[in-house]
């Protein structure tokens, strides 16, 4: 026990504390997610104070299950992570599900926290089980309570992830027949010499499982019923730090096992994250509401990123990743003001909507300020992470990155558009006279959020620099450092 | 000879227990089946003991009695309960246990 | 001799577990039920368990069996006003398993292994060491399970008070 | 002086972050001053710049690293030359005076803040666009500004024209802007530099002639996206939604320049390929032609001006295609102060007019607006190139002469002639409408100090910045090509007898133009002017068939995608299908579980039975 398990299980202890709760628990909540904010940024800073290799709770076939290990790019995204609680409660703070949405987003968190500090392959499917059940948790009990959207949700990521556990056991018997070791952990794992055949497979199997909860093109649908069910507050949660769990499983475990398959899959996945990126776009233009607009733009971004993250090339890669975090944040901004706008009773259906912004000018202006981060404004978080995973896939399979450098231009149709809708002309008759405009707190908010942003995009040196050696373990070097070449 | 004998015992009072089990209409025939599972199985624990000389063949019996009895005790009660409630003790009856809603 | 004595048992049993196939009275049942455990009490001896021989005529012949003897009284099982069916409706499935599973076992019996053993009579002192030396925490959490079937029998019973 | 460079666009940029900290505590009237201040301490430091570094300007300021993996390095880092010197000093100087002109001129509007905000973006995103050393830093000035241009258009947000009009710009722009994105992604893959001097150095070497066609192929849709030329142009004309000074800086003086600069600054990758070249000069020409045609038509004074201002970056597009970018960002220069000088004269004048845009309703000005008539004046000559006394005849003039020197050039040449006669055509029906004939009286309008010094200062530049370059053979001075040959050559000039000719042609075109433009302005008056050929005034049509074609098509794909796959495909087909697959499946296993227990029994002993079987055959 160090650190790291206290950081990763501290938000399980608190959770069950919150559900004896009848009422309050506000503050609670709040100071534990403050807490981890500050836990994860001295582990992500001082990294050595999370090595934790005492081989704790080790089970014979099965390998050391607490192994933690200080991975820049875990870290990072825990960082991510931590940060984007507390945001997530405070734009939750005044809804009646208030403690529900904490309850699960805490879990959630935790088991975030555990897989992207796990080394063994194992505990990393444990956790992102956790991390799908307390998911659709969220979405049964907040917002629309939506069954149907809970059982999607649950439907999709556990069928996904079981066919990661079919393909993870199959590398472990392979693994085991050939040297007798059997363990799940990673790093003895991407030893494993895997017939290519068998070895693509199995890579589709763990895509498979991994991308349904970015959400990558095929296997997307959940995206917008989920987003449009939850309780804007809890889609930040979601959208943001929850979707960083499939690629950082990518990144981490699926490739550094399967090298040579994921080479192989490098164009296909580079052509799926194009189509994804442009068909979320045009799903995004023909939304029914605010929640599914923003659903629809997420998938797309989390496409753009999933093209980097395939294309296998150095700057593809770090810019898939710097779109995953840029994302969290952008994500955060748009799903904010539609909590903002919701809890002044505005549905986000667009008949009730037009000419906000004579009333609520702040909030106007930050939902264009996030709108225009999303469609990757240079400046802003976005862009260096969609321009670098563009022109790195883009000496992969230069045609279709250039069908997803089409994204740049169907961003701001979308954007605009529907910036226009709720923002701009006249006022909307329906719109109720006392709309206040941004409270304090929320304007607090949104600073935080923009200022973070904008640092995101002028200086995004300071997040690429130290991602760290990505494909960690044996990866690397079977893909001859890097893949597709720098 | 006597081993495999008492092999051939155990095989037909699990025979027994099971065309009980399987065939009777009465519920309480089909604990007493459910005994004569037992007590086959206890037949060849005893029957494994003596082959190796082993005290754990016995212990095992000892422990299968507990548990037999244990679970006979609770099983006639909810017997009894089963009687009052449904109104009968054949093993058609229990279905009305299984929820209403699907049918 | 102790070969023969066993083939005797074995046809007691058999016929004993036959005639409780048949039977249509539960008291029929339960009284053949006791030959069947008598016989087997017999059997157990010759195995050299004494003790076990024992607990099987005092334990089953006579606890588990006045038990179902309760239990018969209890339900007021008509002694035989109207003739009721013996068997379960769905008959002729459930026969060929039977019928089947006997043929396996027969077969599996065909080819036994040489078990010529001399059997040794193993005594309840050596029983009572392995039960409280090694076995000390099974026979404990055996000794917690009977106290909780008192328990569980009460709570069916609690229920049914309530009810009434 | 190099390590200050940054503080050029330092100063606006900051002045907007000020507005958005701490706007709401101020009062617009505050917000604005400081909003001027920022442009004119950008303007003191390139003056300085100027008088330290004027003679052969070489300078170069690295901030911070940008965006560093592998060979994909990006600093934000600003240079300066000779070229950049012209360009900040028009986005410094003459956003100084355009922030300076709004202070009385946007006075009680509904969002005076916000305007500033915006403005002093679009400054520093101009500088920045301007003083990039890579194109990654230029392409975030290019969205810098196209954000601005954006917002400004759409400032009176609430008619929803407006904010149509607002949008449509950034779209349309952004077709070019993804077009200069692949066109980086291709340069970066190709050379695997974004530094601008790296890559030519590496062009030079290795000119590999499929890859720079492409590559400038698609920086050439940025530039005339960005430039508003044909068939890109069709965003700038419902531009003028916005306010006049908006027109003034970002429709006329610097971000539609960014086009012309964009194209002048890769330079060497566009004479890497044969051919290209050519193709600029002739987009140039033929939308100079095509805008002009379109102008003269006009009934709107601002759209008037819009179509102007597509064509005279036609001719800079032309000066750059022609092999002489030097003429290019002479008349680059040139126009930002005639047409900036243009489009705020027009804001008063419609202000005078009481927001009515229509030249029809108006008449004989001069009377009332003294003033204003001398600097419109000053700026109708500059825009029809009137020989000798305008700056446009220095630049524009030897633009056309150059373009007759260039092997197949001679079309391109006849274009431009026949876009000048229209050009001055055009300019004088607008100026004859508004300010002669018979007097339609405006409400009054009193210009302050503050509107009438930038004004001034803009008339004298339309009328004597030309006296910088006088042609050749003309003795006088001969200050602005050979400054500018270090970095960009020096262009075919004519000389001789086809100098003589071609000057000549170019000066009677002007008055030829002059002479139609003022009976244009009568036949209008009567009601029977070019106004009523629908072809022209509808632009060709070119727009409303576009409007016809592109968004209905974008919605229908969205639709279909929407219907037809995601919801056809995706919820109903699959997970329809999933889900009655799983109601059949749960049915099929249900059968079993029916509460009898003797079947369960039975399946029991079925396993059992089946194990056995197993054992059986292990033994």
């Amino acid at each position: 026990m160090n650190l790291g398990s206290v950081f990763i299980l501290l938000p399980w202890l608190a959770a069950p504390w919150l559900a004896t709760r009848r009422t309050g628990g506000h503050c609670f909540a709040m100071a534990v997610a403050l807490v981890e904010l500050v836990l994860a940024l001295v582990l992500r800073l001082a990294p050595g104070m999370l090595h934790d290799t005492s081989h704790a709770l080790f089970i014979p076939m099965l390998g050391a299950l607490w192994t933690l290990h200080d991975g820049l790019l875990g870290g990072t995204l825990a960082v991510l992570t931590a940060l984007l609680l507390p945001i997530s409660l405070a734009f939750a703070w005044r809804l009646p599900e208030f403690r529900a949405l904490a309850l699960a987003a805490l879990v959630m968190e935790g088991a975030l926290f555990g897989l992207f500090l796990a080394d063994n392959v194992l505990m990393f499917y444990i956790f992102y089980e956790i991390l799908a059940l307390a998911g659709a948790f969220l979405i049964l009990r907040t917002g629309h309570k939506s069954r149907t959207a809970a059982l999607l949700f649950l439907l999709y990521t556990v069928v996904g992830s079981l066919l990661f556990l079919v393909a993870l056991v199959g590398v472990y018997v392979l693994h085991g027949a050939q040297t007798g070791v059997y363990d799940f952990s990673v790093l003895i794992l991407a030893d494993t010499r895997i017939p290519a055949t068998a070895g693509l497979w199995m890579f589709l199997g763990m895509v498979a499982g991994l991308a349904v909860k970015m959400p990558l093109f095929p296997l997307h649908s959940w995206a917008s019923s989920s987003y449009g069910a939850a309780a804007p507050a809890g889609s930040i949660f979601l959208s943001g730090a929850a979707v960083t769990a499939g690629a950082y499983g990518l990144i981490h475990f699926a490739m550094p096992m399967l090298p040579q398959a994921a080479l192989q899959f490098a164009p296909v996945g580079i052509t799926l994250g194009a189509i994804g990126t442009l068909y979320g776009a045009f799903l995004a233009l023909n939304a029914d509401n605010l929640r599914h607009f923003a659903a629809y733009a997420s998938v797309s971004h989390m496409n753009l990123a999933g093209l980097g993250l395939f294309a296998l090339q150095a700057q593809a890669m770090r810019g898939g990743i710097f779109l995953l975090i840029a994302h969290g944040l952008v994500s955060a901004g748009l799903f904010g003001v539609v909590a903002v706008m919701e809890a002044r009773g505005l549905t986000g259906e667009w008949a009730g909507l037009g000419g906000l912004f004579r009333r609520a000018p702040r909030l106007g202006a930050w939902m264009l300020f996030f709108f225009l981060a999303g469609m990757g404004l240079p400046g802003l978080a976005n862009f260096p992470g969609e321009f670098l995973s563009l022109a790195g896939a883009f000496q992969v399979l230069p045609w279709a990155a250039g069908l997803a450098t089409l994204g740049i231009l169907a961003g701001v149709i979308y954007f605009l558009r529907i910036y226009e809708r709720v923002m701009l002309g006249p006022l909307n008759a329906v719109l109720p006279d006392a709309l206040a405009d941004l409270r304090q707190g929320e304007w607090l908010l949104f600073w935080v959020l923009g200022l973070l942003t904008l640092w995101m995009g002028l200086d995004p040196q300071t997040v690429l620099a130290h991602l760290g050696t990505l494909l960690s373990a044996h990866g690397s070097e079977a893909l001859g450092g890097g893949g597709h070449g720098v | 000879m006597t081993l495999e004998l008492a092999l051939v015992i155990a095989a037909l009072l699990f025979l027994a227990g099971i065309a009980l089990i399987l065939l009777r209409r009465s519920l309480i025939f089909l604990l007493l089946g459910m005994e004569l599972l037992f007590n086959a199985a206890m037949v060849i624990a005893l029957v494994g003991g003596a082959r190796w000389h082993s005290s754990t063949g016995q212990v095992l019996v000892i422990f299968i009695m507990a548990l037999s009895g244990a679970a006979l005790a609770l099983t006639l009660a909810l017997l009894l309960r089963v009687k009052q409630e449904l109104g009968g003790d054949t093993v058609d009856v229990l279905c009305h246990l299984r929820e209403e809603a699907d049918e | 001799m102790t070969a023969l004595l066993v083939l005797l048992l074995a046809l007691i049993v058999l016929m004993s577990s036959a005639a409780l196939l048949v039977v249509r009275s539960p008291m029929h049942g339960a009284v053949n039920l006791g030959v069947t455990l008598l016989a087997l009490g017999i059997l157990f001896l010759v195995l050299g368990a004494p003790f076990v021989a024992a607990l099987e005529v005092v334990l089953y012949v006579g606890a588990i069996l006045v038990l179902f003897l309760f239990a018969i009284m209890l339900l007021r099982t008509p002694v035989q006003p109207e003739p009721e069916a013996r068997w379960r409706s769905g008959f002729w499935w459930p026969v060929i398993l039977v019928l089947l599973l006997a043929a396996v076992v027969i077969l599996l019996f065909t080819r036994p292994p040489p078990l010529l053993t001399v059997i040794r009579e193993i005594g309840p002192v050596i029983i009572g060491r392995a039960l409280f030396g090694p076995y000390m925490w099974l026979t404990e959490a055996v000794a917690l399970l009977l106290f909780a079937v008192i328990g569980a029998v009460l709570a069916v019973h609690r229920r049914e008070g309530h009810d009434a | 002086m190099s390590e200050w460079l940054w503080l050029i666009p330092g100063f606006p940029l900051l002045g907007a972050l000020l507005n958005a900290l701490f706007g709401g505590r101020c009062s617009p009237r505050g917000m604005g001053r400081m909003a001027a201040t920022m442009p004119f301490l950008s303007t003191l430091v390139v003056l300085a710049l100027w008088s330290t570094h004027g003679r052969d300007p070489h300078l170069h300021d690295r901030v911070w690293t940008w965006i560093a993996v592998g060979r994909f390095h990006a600093d934000i880092a600003f240079q300066v030359d000779q070229v950049t010197l012209i360009m900040i000093s028009i986005a410094a100087f003459v956003g100084f005076l355009i922030h300076l002109f709004s202070q009385q001129f946007m006075a009680g509007d509904y969002g005076e803040r916000r305007y500033y905000f915006y403005l002093n973006l679009f400054v520093g995103g101009m500088l920045v666009l301007t003083m990039a050393d890579n194109l990654l830093l230029l392409y975030l000035g290019w969205e810098a500004v196209g954000l601005c241009s954006y917002a400004l258009v759409a400032h009176w947000y609430r008619k929803p024209e407006n904010a149509w009009a607002g949008r449509k710009a950034f779209v349309v722009t952004r077709i070019g802007d993804t077009a200069l994105a692949l066109a980086i992604f291709m340069l970066f893959a190709e050379y695997h530099t974004l530094n601008d001097q790296q890559l030519f150095v590496a062009v030079a070497t290795h000119p590999d002639v499929l890859v720079l066609t492409i590559a400038g192929a698609l920086t050439l849709i940025g530039a005339i996206a960005k430039s508003a030329q044909f068939p890109l142009h069709i965003w700038l004309p419902d531009s003028m939604a916005g306010p006049s000074t908006v027109s003034a800086l970002i429709h006329a003086a610097t971000m539609v320049t960014a086009g012309v600069y964009l194209c002048i600054r890769l330079y060497p990758v566009f004479a890497a390929v044969p051919g290209m070249l050519w193709v600029i000069g002739l987009s140039g020409a033929f939308t100079a032609f095509y805008a002009a045609s379109c102008a003269i038509a006009q009934v709107d004074i601002k759209r008037v001006l819009a179509y102007s201002t597509i064509s005279q970056l036609g001719y800079m597009f032309l000066g750059v295609g022609i092999g002489a970018p030097s003429l290019g960002l002479f008349h680059l220069l040139v126009h930002a102060c005639f047409k900036a000088l243009l489009f705020m004269s027009a804001g008063v004048v419609i202000s005078v007019y009481n927001e009515d845009h229509d030249i029809r309703h108006m008449g004989g000005l001069k009377a009332q607006q003294p003033f204003l008539r001398w600097v419109f004046l000053a700026g109708i000559f500059a825009l029809a190139a009137v020989p000798v006394v305008s700056a446009s005849f220095y630049s524009k003039d030897a633009i056309i002469a150059t373009a007759f020197m260039v092997p197949g050039g001679k079309l391109l040449w006849a274009l431009a002639l026949l876009g000048a006669v229209l050009t001055a055509a055009y300019a004088f029906r607008l100026y004859f409408l508004i300010f002669e004939g018979p007097v339609t009286p405006g409400e009054p309008y009193r210009m302050g100090w503050g509107m009438k010094i930038p004004l001034a200062l803009l008339a004298a530049a339309s009328i004597g910045m030309g006296w910088l370059q006088f042609p050749p053979g003309w003795s006088g001075p001969d200050l602005w090509l050979p400054w500018l040959a270090p970095v960009l050559g020096m262009p075919p000039m004519p000389s001789g007898a086809v100098n003589v000719f071609l000057q000549i042609t170019g000066s009677v075109a002007t008055l030829l133009g002059i002479g139609i433009g003022i009976k244009a302005a009568q036949w209008e008056r009567r009601g029977h002017g070019f106004s009523r050929l629908a072809f022209l005034s509808g632009a060709w049509f070119f727009d409303a068939a576009f409007l016809r074609v592109f968004p209905p098509a974008v919605y229908a794909f969205a639709r279909f995608l929407d219907r037809g796959v995601e919801r056809t495909g995706f919820r109903w087909a699959f997970l329809g299908g999933l889900r009655d697959g799983f109601g059949v499946g749960s049915q099929l296993l249900g059968i079993g579980e029916n509460g009898l227990l003797s079947r369960y029994a039975s399946g029991m002993v079925l396993g059992l039975l089946i194990l056995l079987v197993f054992a059986w055959g292990w033994m």
